[in-house]
């Protein structure tokens, strides 16, 4: 029938573009981690998953990736929540809003590289710092990339991702009402800090939870930033996922692909989650 | 409290002005030596190097500009063709989180998984070979864009419409085009925006051969070359500036 | 749904089952004559990988190879960047996938990664010997002979020598540290201004150490032995740790690439970098980037040294056109121009002697270094490489017991 | 008999929504469908228009068997409870629409439009966007755009369920009017007791998949399921 045939074209295109690449990619790692595929593999074996399993390094970088994207996601849903309440109709239209936008033109790539020039000790804080007299030496400003406290990384994520939470928030604030929502509370009674913890920031939160999560997995995959300003060790996901990959000793090779498949079951179960039925809104 | 709230606004996007203008005096600039603020002396020479002479640099940028075109044209329409199947389909949901799946996962941990296949294709290290495995992270961006364009009211109206006599083509042609004009242009700009910031999928899969901006400003960046690694960012950036004085909406993606 | 999982499935076991192919037992050509291969070169595209952190060698090749080469013998050489790992990886990839047609027709490689490329039988070869600009190169010098102790024999064209030396400034260090003991008293009394990087030139630093404590090259000549490795390397280890404290940033990280020590030496945040060739720090002053008080330094142990070559993959599908490229980046001509400070100020891989009355000539009237070492000096306090597989070992153990070590 | 509905059966699954449901309609008249929101009113029409595709069963329009049929061809115009104008069309365009995809003559569609614009009182709008109209604006909208293409059956979904009680009883009385003028044949699905009274000129009833068709008004009145005699027995006890 003609519906059948029209559908021939979606399908084979979400099956080309999308579910082969998936299965491909995840089986390929799947069968390298286990030994089955690979130059200098020979059958089948668990030692890459063992190895790598009792690397403190590995799982540092799976506790290290969260942490840091659960810091990175706090941090901007706090301060865009601030932002949204405080001066959200100033952002919300007129010149300034045009501005709210900027740090969404920048790529991953050219933040890390601005918060490297801008934050490291021959940068530019650091020069103006030196220009005031506020430091004498470039040793006395403080360490703010690859730093022990991932400062350069969460500066860097702060600037691209608040915007993104800001423009959530007053859309949630706009389409759900929340002036009228407060004047109900006022009206029944409630106090102001009620309001904030009763009604404003659980409904923002749960309209905004979907998100929230999509952009702690993409945090947990950002690998540009880290890059160039995170510290040697340890490392998240993904860095340590090409690093083990393009090793010297060709036999760790696998551990990296033993790291792909964690991390791509970590996703799925995550996607899974924020993703149950209905709550699937892009359009923010 | 109405002065405290100007200026938190005031400074808040003097931050998000302020890597710009810093980025845009780099590539005017010359020995920037510390402990100087400014550096010594301020020369067009960057510019001039990447106008008149350096020819890679022009090639990157065209690349970038053929790839993000390519990647955003085809995931736009694969993406508005497939987002209608899955969203009236009956496992819409289990559909939906394997669209995502491509798009929430590190592109580059999906390409070091994918580069086999694409090196057994021959496709690896070329133009081509980039633009699909950019398309395996856009289109699924596409289908998750679309899925809400295609709600109960747009299928209303497309029953509407046929039971006026409309066919399908004449329904494709006057309703729903004109109806999701504003939706695929906005696809078309965040699709080509995600593509033109794309840095690791686009190393692994295109070898380092494929230069595009953000492979330049990776290798300048290598090279300590400061000077140059801010005038390819700057490249970098204005095209998205531009669009966004022309509708803000096309450039609000989900940034990374 | 159940019909799609089968489709998917039966995709994805035919594409694993494809075995990489063996690939083709081709005709060596570098065995057909030069003329013929100089008109299979004709009209080719070489792809170079190449590591990207010299910018006068950058300079170098944008600005004189590439359109010597498409004037001369109308070859197109685009650089890519790569090194090391990277290369080992590609080219590993590349055997995997059974891919008949390589990415990359050369790659600039010495020790590990040339014993690597052996181990996975990834280069061409041989051909270097049968170049005809060969016959200036002097293919008996141990230097040249073994890559690392490993002999080429004529997979890889050495394209430079090269010895490691410290650089120091002497504004700002007054008595150059020279022994470990040196070093650790200097960093006890100045303290985060030292680091050294996770590339090639960390590594050939910690192997210096690793000499000095063997007591000399002499002990670690030959295959890596273990229980020698063993028990010099955790004294390094040891070293390394109890210091790294007086390290930048504390030691808790290392930079990624050497390039990055520099632009710190230049900008004060650290007293010392490193670097292969002596011609670095002249071109470093001259660029401004380093003090004119900058100076040369060779360690204790002694300054390594090495040659770098240049590769073709074995899956090239440009061979000739790789091998007129090797050609002439050993000509006289290109090689002179290499050594010229003004072009990138690399160690000549030539013999001296057997250069022409002409070449010799322009060769010495080229300018000489001012802030470098002199060249006696550093040939006196030579030493070999040790065996690639400590460049492994060391890198492998740099990280497990320095870097994530807590 | 003009249309002829036998045995009309669709389940989603296991849910039976519509039970052998059978109709018959003479041209030129009113059938009116009363039901509560869920009974299958909605998806018996979209069968009917095409929409949707019967289990089993058969619709017979003026003896031609069109079970089978593509809707466009059909021509069987479906109103929704929604006005569904066509937001990227003024209502001019919006009403002309049926007549533009058949390649009608510019002229003549002008002035069809007009007419029909006259007749249903809105020339003023005639430029308007559809979010410049009010609730009763548009649903006129929506008839002229149906009516412009002379169909053969009319299906109305609840079309004034979401006016106002006054624009309600003016639309009722245009509605009917029109009905007239226009000769039209319909079938008018509301969960409104006065409404399907006022409408029909037969009434049926429909609960859990299964149409009930009475003879008469007189005995729609006295069957207790619909509903009719609380209504009488409230408003004499008044």
């Amino acid at each position: 029938m003609t519906s059948r045939f029209k559908n021939i074209i979606p399908f084979s295109m979400l099956v080309i573009l999308a579910i082969i690449p998936l299965v491909l990619g995840i089986g390929y790692a799947v069968s390298y981690s286990f030994g089955l595929t690979g130059v200098l593999n020979n059958g089948f074996t668990l030692a890459h998953w063992q190895t790598a399993l009792s690397n403190k390094d590995v799982l540092m970088s799976f506790g290290y990736s969260i942490l840091l994207s659960f810091v990175s996601i706090v941090l901007c849903v706090g301060a865009a929540a601030f932002l949204a309440f405080y001066i959200g109709d100033k952002l919300q239209s007129g010149r300034l809003s045009y501005f709210l936008y900027l740090p969404m033109a920048f790529p991953a790539l050219v933040a890390a590289f601005f918060f490297f020039q801008f934050l490291s000790n021959g940068g530019f804080l650091s020069r103006f710092f030196f220009q005031l007299g506020f430091i004498k030496t470039i040793d006395d400003f403080p360490n703010l990339v690859n730093d022990k406290y991932s400062i350069g990384i969460l500066a860097a994520q702060f600037f691209l991702t608040l915007p993104v939470f800001v423009l959530l928030n007053l859309s949630i604030i706009k389409n759900e009402n929340i002036a009228a929502l407060k004047t109900l509370g006022a009206s029944l009674g409630a106090k102001r800090s009620q309001i904030l913890f009763r009604v404003t920031l659980p409904v923002m939160l749960k309209k905004s939870f979907p998100t929230v999560v999509l952009f702690f997995i993409f945090k947990l995959g950002t690998y540009e930033i880290p890059l160039l300003l995170g510290r040697s060790s340890p490392e998240v996901i993904s860095v340590i996922t090409v690093r083990k990959m393009q090793r010297y000793n060709l036999l760790d090779i696998p551990q990296g692909y033993v790291i792909a498949v964690l991390y791509a079951m970590l996703v799925f179960v995550l996607l899974t989650l924020s993703l149950k039925p209905s709550k699937i809104n892009m359009n923010v | 409290m109405f002065k405290g709230r100007t200026i938190t606004a005031y400074l808040l996007i003097a931050g998000f002005v302020l890597p710009i203008l810093l980025l845009v005096m780099l590539t005017f600039s010359a020995n920037w030596v510390y402990p100087n603020f400014l550096p010594e002396r301020f020369t067009l020479s960057n510019w001039n190097e990447f106008l008149f002479k350096n020819a890679r640099l022009k090639q990157s940028f065209l690349n970038s500009l053929i790839i993000a075109t390519a990647v955003s044209l085809f995931a736009t329409a694969a993406g508005f063709i497939t987002s209608r199947w899955i969203a009236y389909h009956k496992r819409r949901n289990f559909l939906l989180i394997l669209s995502y799946f491509p798009y929430a996962i590190s592109p580059v941990i999906f390409a070091v998984c994918l580069k086999f296949y694409f090196l057994k294709a021959g496709i690896a290290g070329n133009l081509a070979g980039v633009v699909l495995a950019q398309l395996i992270i856009t289109f699924p961006y596409g289908i998750i864009f679309f899925t809400s364009f295609w709600n109960r009211k747009v299928k209303n109206y497309v029953e509407v419409a046929s039971t006026l006599g409309s066919n399908d083509v004449i329904t494709l042609k006057k309703i729903i085009f004109p109806i999701a004009k504003q939706f695929l242009t906005t696809c078309f700009f965040q699709c080509f925006i995600i593509s033109w910031f794309e840095y690791g999928l686009t190393t692994v899969i295109g070898y380092g051969k494929v230069e595009t901006l953000t492979i330049n400003i990776f290798q300048f960046i290598k090279e300590s070359n400061t000077y140059y690694a801010s005038l390819s960012s700057c490249l970098l950036v204005v095209p998205p500036v531009l669009l966004l004085w022309f509708n803000k909406k096309f450039i609000f993606q989900q940034t990374r | 749904m159940k019909r799609f999982s089968v489709f998917l499935l039966t995709i994805f076991v035919v594409l694993c089952s494809c075995k990489s192919q063996k690939e083709h037992e081709i005709t060596n050509p570098a065995n057909k004559p030069w003329d013929s291969i100089l008109a299979t070169a004709k009209g080719k595209t070489v792809v170079m990988n190449m590591y990207q952190g010299f910018k006068k060698g950058n300079n170098y090749m944008n600005e004189y190879v590439i359109p010597t080469l498409q004037k001369e013998y109308g070859i197109t050489l685009k650089i890519v960047s790569g090194q090391g790992k990277e290369i080992v990886n590609n080219v590993m990839a590349e055997k995997e996938s059974g891919s008949a047609k390589g990415q990359i027709d050369l790659c600039w490689i010495n020790g590990e990664t040339f014993y690597q490329l052996m181990q996975i039988e990834g280069l061409y070869g041989p051909y270097a010997e049968k170049l005809p600009n060969a016959k200036y190169i002097d293919f008996t010098d141990p230097i040249i002979k073994y890559d690392f102790q490993t002999e080429v024999k004529g997979y890889e064209t050495p394209w430079s020598k090269s010895s490691f030396i410290v650089i120091t400034d002497t504004a700002r260090v007054k008595k150059i540290p020279v022994t470990m003991q040196d070093f650790e008293s200097y960093w006890k009394q100045n303290p985060g201004k030292f680091t050294l990087a996770q590339d090639f030139m960390g590594l050939t630093l910690l192997k210096s150490w690793l000499v000095e404590i063997a007591g000399g090259i002499k002990e670690l000549e030959g295959p890596l032995d273990e229980a020698k490795y063993k028990k010099y390397s955790m004294q390094l280890w040891d070293f390394v740790n109890r210091n790294k404290k007086y390290f930048w940033k504390n030691g808790e990280t290392f930079p990624a690439s050497n390039v990055t020590i520099s632009q710190m030496f230049g900008t004060g945040e650290v007293n010392f970098t490193f670097a292969f060739g002596n011609s670095d720090i002249d071109e470093k002053v001259e660029e401004g980037l380093y003090p004119k008080s900058a100076k040369g330094f060779i360690l204790q142990a002694g300054s390594t040294y090495n040659t770098n070559y240049i590769g073709i993959p074995f899956n090239s599908a440009n061979k000739e056109a790789a091998m007129v490229v090797c050609n002439f980046l050993i000509s006289p001509e290109a090689q002179i121009k290499k050594s010229d400070l003004k072009m990138w100020g690399a160690g000549l891989v030539l013999d001296y002697s057997k250069l022409g009355a002409n070449d010799e000539q322009k060769f010495n009237d080229l300018p000489k270094l001012i802030y470098g070492l002199p060249e006696v000096e550093i040939k006196q306090k030579s030493i070999k490489e040790t065996e690639p597989k400590y460049m492994i070992r060391v890198d492998e153990d740099f990280r497990k017991y320095v870097i994530d070590a807590k | 008999m003009y249309l002829t509905l036998k045995n009309i059966s669709k389940n989603y699954g296991t849910l039976e929504v519509l039970k052998k449901v059978s109709l018959e309609l003479q041209e030129n008249k009113t059938i009116s469908i009363l039901g509560k929101s869920g009974c299958g009113k909605s998806t018996f029409l979209k069968i009917i228009a095409g929409l949707e595709t019967a289990a089993s069963g058969e619709i017979i329009l003026n003896n031609t068997n069109i079970s089978n049929i593509k809707p466009s061809v059909r021509n069987i115009v479906y109103l929704f409870q929604e006005a569904l104008l066509f937001p990227h069309l003024n209502v001019f365009e919006n009403i002309a629409f049926g007549l533009r995809i058949r390649n009608v003559k510019k002229n003549i569609v002008a002035e069809k439009v007009k007419t029909l614009l006259q007749q249903l009182a809105l020339e003023r709008e005639a430029l308007k966007m559809p979010d410049q109209l009010s609730g009763g604006q548009k649903q006129r909208v929506a008839f002229g755009r149906a009516l412009i293409i002379n169909p053969p059956l009319l299906l109305l979904d609840e079309p004034f369920s979401s006016l106002d009680v006054e624009t309600r009883a003016t639309m009722q009385q245009l509605y009917k009017s029109i009905a007239e003028m226009y000769n039209i044949t319909a079938l008018f699905v509301t969960h409104d007791l006065k409404e399907s009274l006022i409408m029909g000129n037969q009434i049926a009833y429909m609960e859990n998949g299964s149409l009930t068709v009475y003879n008469n008004k007189k005995e729609f009145i006295n069957d207790m399921k619909t509903g009719v005699e609380g209504e009488i027995k409230f408003w004499n006890s008044l």
